[in-house]
């Protein structure tokens, strides 16, 4: 259709037309060409640093080391390699055989990383991404030394989705860090991360990551074509792929995931999920999805079985009423008097006498109300957004009642619709559009339009995939074991496969059957896992 | 109101044909078209307060007769 | 043509929600008064011979919808011709449940609300889910079924309080003609899960749609069945003289004089099953109509189809009273052909034409 | 794929929008725009046949509740009456009612109507021409209760309730609460319908009257209507109330005062409930019934000064409190007879226990039920003694 679209508005042309590729010029064999061509490719910008130095092997030979400053690690260009190459090289006569910059490589340099290379964009790409590229007069070959090192923000708790118990670490804006700190996670070798660059300009280092052997490898090839296709300039944050790479591009509901914690990663890879890690920000895609997901805290694995079902209902209850609850509201009071019970009505009556607008306007306007305090108080630096939002909320809440513009039981409803739609962060923005064309069909229809409404949305969720998963899964389609993690949440023990539409290559995580139990009973018991038995 | 209708019907043409036309379904796009006239036939007929049969009272018709022709007691 | 699949359980599922449809409001064989259970038993046991007939022979022709079957035994012209009223007969069932949903709206909650508007708003979700196909229909049908019987156990168990077991008895109050009449009126409303020959080429395990519709036969009966027990219980006498006896006795909740007046949740509860009837019918109509012209999708005929269910929807009676005369009276002999004699024919006459022959299904 | 499937959500949304924008909202009524009806009272007006309805509709910006922070509530006029008294005329019942909207600024919302009062001229006339709106509508509820007056129905709901700022939602709560003295037949709207199609079985309605103390007026429930189909033609006082609630099996609290022979002083003993069976016997063509009545209570309270508290007194208390209970069934036989108003269902009793004989005397059951033979028979028993053993007393003293 898009396709269609822009036939229509002559835009096809723009889809064919792609970032130029920069064609690989080779190197000369003069030091001072060389370096004019470094100049040419990166401009003369200040922070690009060209360090010479004479180089004295048999003979005196003119080099230069050539790096980025900021990117680079000052320590490692000193001591590894100016140090060696100005003074070590001077100490003892060297019998140079070979290529000098083998010779160099093998014998001076005591750096990790060190590749050869005689074309430009490899030297550009490599200077640009942190390394210290060094020329030596008289050959056409340089050596790109990994120098990489530059400020880093210090693992911390993140804000996004924070925990009572368990681990305080999030992931950082290095995707080293990110991937180190998974590995700590999970010490498997069938933990697999594969390397590519995405973005023309930015070039981004984007790794796809996954348990092999748990993970379905139709879902990683996939996830790897998804990620082939995309063909842009730029990609800043995880989302710039995930909008790229989602099934329902139009849907509201969002079918990959994000987060920002190693543990919950290391879960939903384990569960037989893949996980995309982008360089440059904290953000993680998981994928596939599923709606339930975004009911499942990591909370809800660290306390007690009992307690963290009951937050989970909590939870299903909460994102209802967030949706539903101004609708309802609208509808009783507008359509279905007959429903509230008589002393209600007449005390709801008193409360709205005198109120100068229909109540459906009544809801929006304090619905939009409230959105706009939150954007404040998120946008805002965190006391002041706090006290905005806290004031304002009073302010408004109290005055309009008062002045008896809006009546006070929709300043409760409002208010504990708002409450409510906090507690599943991440369906919020759906709750912000279900609730709003709730409530419109409310106010058009009453109770039949909020029928109406949710009958579309449950068809829309129904139809959803997620790289291939129903989206609904495991409720529809209905898989029995599975709801050991959905309406309840069993003890830990008693989950011993993974969730079916996702894991199933390998589905038993666990032996079966391990609730603590007396030693004497416990002796001579098999915990061995079944399918490690068969290979 | 005839506006109306007349403008329900085209909103749903203009959404439904381009994918006809962009697949080459020929054939299909005949029978929707077919279809949607007999449909906005209908409907304009309705909004200007034709009097159209029941479908009910014409099957009780029908198969009152068929019994008597078969001289059978109707239901 | 159609790519989804759909398991023998969700088959069943959907039987019950298309038989529970409409016959939650006006329930069937009310005629027979208390009697009203007894009606549905037994039309649940008449209704078997239809449902066997054509069973068999969907499993003769594995994998062909009536529509190819019809054409494969009776050759082009007789087929279509049977064909079409086959696809007459569900598209009037679709707009039938249209328009009692329509009255029902516009006699209890919705009075002053047009008629369109109720019809159009409702067929945006029926059109939408026909579209997205049959997988899509099948598991939206699995919410709602949950959440249908989910409701009607708490009506039951809000209506305890005013339940009057004397009101079951005596039980038959009728002459045991009108009672016969009722149990084919009942049967007839089982037949209709004729619709579902559609529907059997895209069942993941072909052989098992006998069980699977004769499970939801059984369990769609014992809904209708419980149902009748608790209007009879309820409103005893009166209850043939509602039009809507259901909604009524929902509409004497009263615990503690607080939960009161709940009647539209049943309301709104039936209506989704009613959905899922409309939705059903109006699937299963573009897709035959599809077969019938040999078209490549169903999917551009399914607007313009609604379309003209809705409106035969508004000219479906002149009012409710006389539909319930229909079907009490008019239904049972017009469902007849296409439930039991043109199956039965087709059967016997692929019998004797020994088809299929082999490779012409497998 | 995808693409037109996402395509196709976009479309029916658009669509959807599209209605919506076309339509208004025609059923919208909004909470502030009502008027609520508490209580309907029915009477004939001046001239002729037509009904002079008055409605009693709730000012819910008088009734002050924690809920309402509005202030001063708006329409209502400052005037301190938390209710208004409506008053219109019509041909029938509904005619009456949107008349009403001539003289009321605001729709009159009939689903939270609690009580229907119909003056005792129009219950004689036939009560089906009132009720067939109400129950045909389908705003007003079934469980409403009805109730007959001898007053002006006007001025039943008129009068204040001592305790409740809306006399009908007291008025309701008194039919609710019957069952504490057992002295009120308690009908409700659907109840009496259905009894209405009972081949047999005939209605009976609670009466409401005033009291008048020296300065104020209350109102009070005085005894019971019986109808012949649906027209009133007699009235069963409190006792016989109760001898028909006997019956029904629906007593189940209350108090039976009964004397001691040679004591001075009553005993009023407590009824904790009780159950009641009735069967049918057909013998050489006559039909018979049999009502037997099981009753378990306790020792109430005592006005004389004898010791109770032993097994023989309590069983002659027993046999006196069973002797009450006859006598109350009896007489409200007695009444029924004389109406030929088949009250208590038996008909139904002899249809369900033996079908033959019902469908021989179904059609001049009227005829045949004045002539029935009925044996009321009582088992009582007390099994309680309240918190006493014996009355707080020396022996000595008398």
């Amino acid at each position: 259709m898009i396709r269609f679209l822009l036939r229509k508005f002559g835009l096809a042309h723009l889809r064919k037309e792609s970032p130029s590729t920069p064609e690989g010029k080779l190197l000369h064999s003069d030091l001072e060409e060389n370096l004019a061509l470094f100049r040419e490719e990166l401009g003369n910008s200040p922070d690009v640093i060209i360090r010479r130095f004479t180089l004295n092997l048999r003979n005196e030979l003119k080099s230069a080391v050539l790096f980025i400053d900021g990117l680079i690690d000052q320590q490692v260009i000193y001591d590894s390699i100016l140090y060696p190459l100005m003074i070590e090289a001077k100490k003892e006569k060297w019998a140079v055989k070979g290529h000098l910059i083998d010779f160099i490589e093998d014998n001076l340099l005591t750096v990790g990383g060190v590749d050869k290379d005689d074309r430009m964009p490899g030297l550009v790409a490599a200077v640009l991404a942190g390394d210290s590229v060094l020329l030596v007069d008289g050959c056409d070959q340089a050596l790109a030394i990994s120098t990489k090192g530059w400020e880093k923000r210090s693992i911390t708790e993140p804000d996004t989705e924070q925990t009572i118990k368990g681990p305080r670490e999030g992931f950082t804006e290095n995707i080293r860090t990110n991937t180190a700190m998974l590995r700590r996670k999970i010490a498997d070798p069938g933990l697999k991360f594969e390397q590519m660059k995405i973005g023309e300009r930015t070039r981004t280092k984007v790794s796809i990551a996954y348990v092999k052997g748990i993970v379905n490898e139709k879902l990683v090839e996939e996830v790897r074509r998804r990620l082939k296709r995309i063909n842009t300039d730029m990609v800043l944050d995880a989302n710039y792929l995930s909008e790229f790479i989602s099934d329902a591009p139009f849907s509201p509901f969002p079918t990959v995931a994000f987060t920002e914690r190693p543990d919950v990663t290391a879960a939903k890879l384990l569960e037989g999920r893949v996980a995309i890690f982008v360089d440059g920000t904290p953000v993680v895609n998981t994928a596939p999805t599923l709606f339930i997901e975004s009911f499942q805290n990591p909370d809800d694995y660290n306390f007690h079985f009992l307690f963290a079902t009951m937050i989970r209902w909590i939870r299903y209850l909460a994102f209802f009423l967030g949706i539903l609850l101004p609708a309802f509201f609208v509808a009783l009071t507008t359509y279905h008097q007959e429903l509230i019970p008589t002393p209600l009505l007449i005390s709801m009556a008193a409360a709205m006498e005198g109120v100068p607008f229909p109540i459906v306007i009544e809801v929006v306007a304090m619905g939009a109300v409230f959105e706009i305090l939150r954007e404040a108080g998120v946008r805002l630096a965190r006391p002041i957004g706090q006290t905005i939002s806290i004031v304002g909320a009073l302010v408004i809440g109290q005055a309009t009642v008062a002045a008896g513009l809006v009546a006070a039981p929709t300043v409760i409803v409002i208010a504990l619709t708002a409450i409510a739609s906090f507690v599943v962060p991440t369906q919020q923005e759906i709750g912000i559009i279900l609730r709003l064309g709730l409530t419109f069909l409310a106010g058009i229809l009453g109770a039949y339009g909020i029928l109406v409404g949710l009958l579309l949305t449950l068809i829309h969720l129904t139809s959803l995939r997620s790289f291939g998963v129903p989206y609904l899964s495991p409720v529809i389609p209905l898989s029995i074991e599975d709801q050991k993690d959905v309406i309840v949440r069993t003890p830990l023990w008693a989950m011993w496969t993974r969730p079916r539409s996702i894991g199933w290559p390998r589905p038993i995580r666990q032996g079966f059957g391990q609730s603590p139990t007396s030693p004497e009973e416990t002796a001579g018991k098999d915990w061995s896992r079944p399918d490690d038995k068969k290979g | 109101m005839i506006f109306l209708v007349i403008l329900g019907f085209g909103l749903i043409v203009v959404v439904e044909v381009p994918s006809l036309i962009r697949r080459q379904y020929w054939r299909e796009l005949v029978v929707f078209s077919f279809f949607i006239f007999v449909g906005l036939l209908l409907t304009v007929f309705l909004t200007l307060g034709v009097e159209l049969p029941y479908i009910d009272v014409g099957l009780t018709k029908l198969i009152t007769g068929l019994g008597e022709a078969l001289g059978l007691k109707p239901g | 043509m159609e790519e989804g699949r759909i398991s023998s359980s969700q088959l069943s599922l959907l039987a019950i929600s298309y038989l529970i449809g409409t016959t939650f409001l006006l329930s069937p064989g009310s005629q027979a008064k208390q009697g009203t259970w007894l009606t549905i038993l037994l039309g649940l046991g008449e209704a078997l011979i239809p449902v066997l007939i054509f069973t068999t022979l969907a499993k003769r022709f594995a994998g062909k919808s009536l529509i190819e079957i019809n054409d494969l035994v009776w050759g082009k012209i007789v087929g279509k011709l049977f064909s079409l009223v086959f696809l007459w007969y569900i598209f009037h069932l679709g707009s039938a449940s249209f328009a009692i949903f329509v009255a029902l709206f516009k006699t209890t909650v919705l009075i002053a609300t047009p008629e369109v508007i109720l019809l159009i708003s409702g067929l945006l979700s029926c059109i939408y889910v026909s579209k997205k196909g049959i997988e899509v229909i099948a598991r939206t049908n699995e919410v709602l079924i949950l959440i249908t019987v989910l409701l009607l156990i708490l009506g039951f168990l809000l209506v305890l309080n005013i339940f009057n077991a004397n009101n079951l008895f005596p039980v038959i109050e009728i002459p045991i003609t009108r009672l016969l009449w009722a149990t084919q009126e009942s049967s007839s409303l089982f037949g209709q899960t004729i619709v579902f020959m559609m529907i059997f080429p895209y069942l993941n395990r072909r052989k098992s749609c006998t069980g699977a519709i004769i499970k939801g036969l059984v369990v769609a009966a014992i809904l209708l069945m419980s149902s009748a027990v608790r209007t009879t219980g309820v409103l005893g006498k009166i209850s043939e003289s509602y039009i809507f006896p259901n909604y009524e006795t929902d509409r004497l909740i009263d615990i503690g004089n607080t939960l009161t007046r709940l009647e539209i949740l049943p309301v709104l509860n039936f209506l989704t099953m009613g959905f899922i009837k409309s939705s059903v019918s109006l699937y299963v109509t573009s897709l035959g109509t599809a077969q019938l012209l040999n078209l490549r999708t169903y999917r551009p005929v399914v607007i313009p189809l609604g379309i003209l269910m809705i409106i035969a929807a508004t000219q479906n009676y002149p009012d409710i009273s006389s539909h319930l005369r229909f079907v009490e009276n008019i239904h049972p002999i017009y469902a007849l052909p296409v439930q039991i004699i043109f199956p039965l024919i087709t059967l016997l006459l692929a019998i004797i034409r020994r088809l299929p022959c082999q490779g012409e299904n497998q | 794929m995808t693409r037109s499937v996402v395509y196709v959500v976009k479309k029916k949304w658009v669509l959807l929008v599209i209605l919506l924008l076309l339509s208004g909202c025609w059923d919208r009524k909004e909470l502030e725009k009502l008027a609520i009806v508490t209580g309907i009272g029915i009477d004939y007006g001046e001239e002729g046949d037509d009904y002079q309805v008055s409605f009693q509709i709730a000012r819910s910006g008088e009734v002050k509740t924690p809920g309402s922070s509005s202030q001063d509530g708006g329409g209502g006029g400052g005037g301190s009456k938390s209710v208004w008294l409506l008053k219109s005329k019509g041909a029938t019942i509904f005619d009456a009612v949107r008349n009403a909207t001539l003289q009321s600024s605001r729709r009159l919302f009939l689903s939270h109507n609690q009580v229907v009062i119909i003056n005792k001229e129009v219950a004689e006339k036939g009560l089906l021409p009132v009720i067939d709106f109400l129950i045909r509508d389908h705003e007003p509820r079934l469980n409403e209760w009805l109730l007959i007056t001898r007053e002006q129905a006007e001025t039943i709901l008129s009068l204040e309730s001592g305790l409740e700022k809306i006399s009908a939602l007291a008025i309701a709560d008194l039919m609710r609460n019957y069952y504490l003295s057992s002295k009120i037949r308690a009908v409700n709207l659907h109840e009496f319908a259905g009894t209405l199609l009972a081949k047999t079985t005939e209605n009976t309605l609670p009466i409401i009257g005033v009291v008048k103390t020296d300065q104020e007026k209350g109102m009070v429930i005085e005894e019971t209507g019986i109808f012949k189909s649906d027209k009133l033609i007699g009235y069963l006082n409190k006792k016989e109330t109760r001898g028909l609630l006997w019956v029904l099996g629906k007593t189940q609290d209350g108090v039976v005062v009964v004397e001691l022979p040679g004591e001075e002083g009553k005993v009023s003993l407590e009824i904790f409930g009780a159950k009641s069976k009735i069967s049918s016997k057909v013998s050489e063509g006559k039909i018979r019934f049999e009502i037997d009545i099981a009753e378990v209570g306790s020792l109430g309270e005592q006005t004389s000064y004898a010791n109770l508290s032993s097994r023989e007194k309590l069983s002659l208390l027993e046999n006196l409190k069973a002797k009450v209970i006859v006598e109350e069934v009896e007489a409200a036989l007695k009444k029924a007879q004389e109406c030929k108003a088949d009250i208590f269902g038996l008909g139904e009793y002899l249809q369900r226990q033996n079908r033959k004989e019902w469908e021989k005397v179904k059609d001049n059951w009227g005829e045949l039920f004045p002539h029935l033979e009925v044996k009321v028979k009582v088992k009582t028993k007390i099994r309680w003694l309240g918190l006493l053993t014996k009355p707080t007393i020396l022996e000595q003293i008398k």
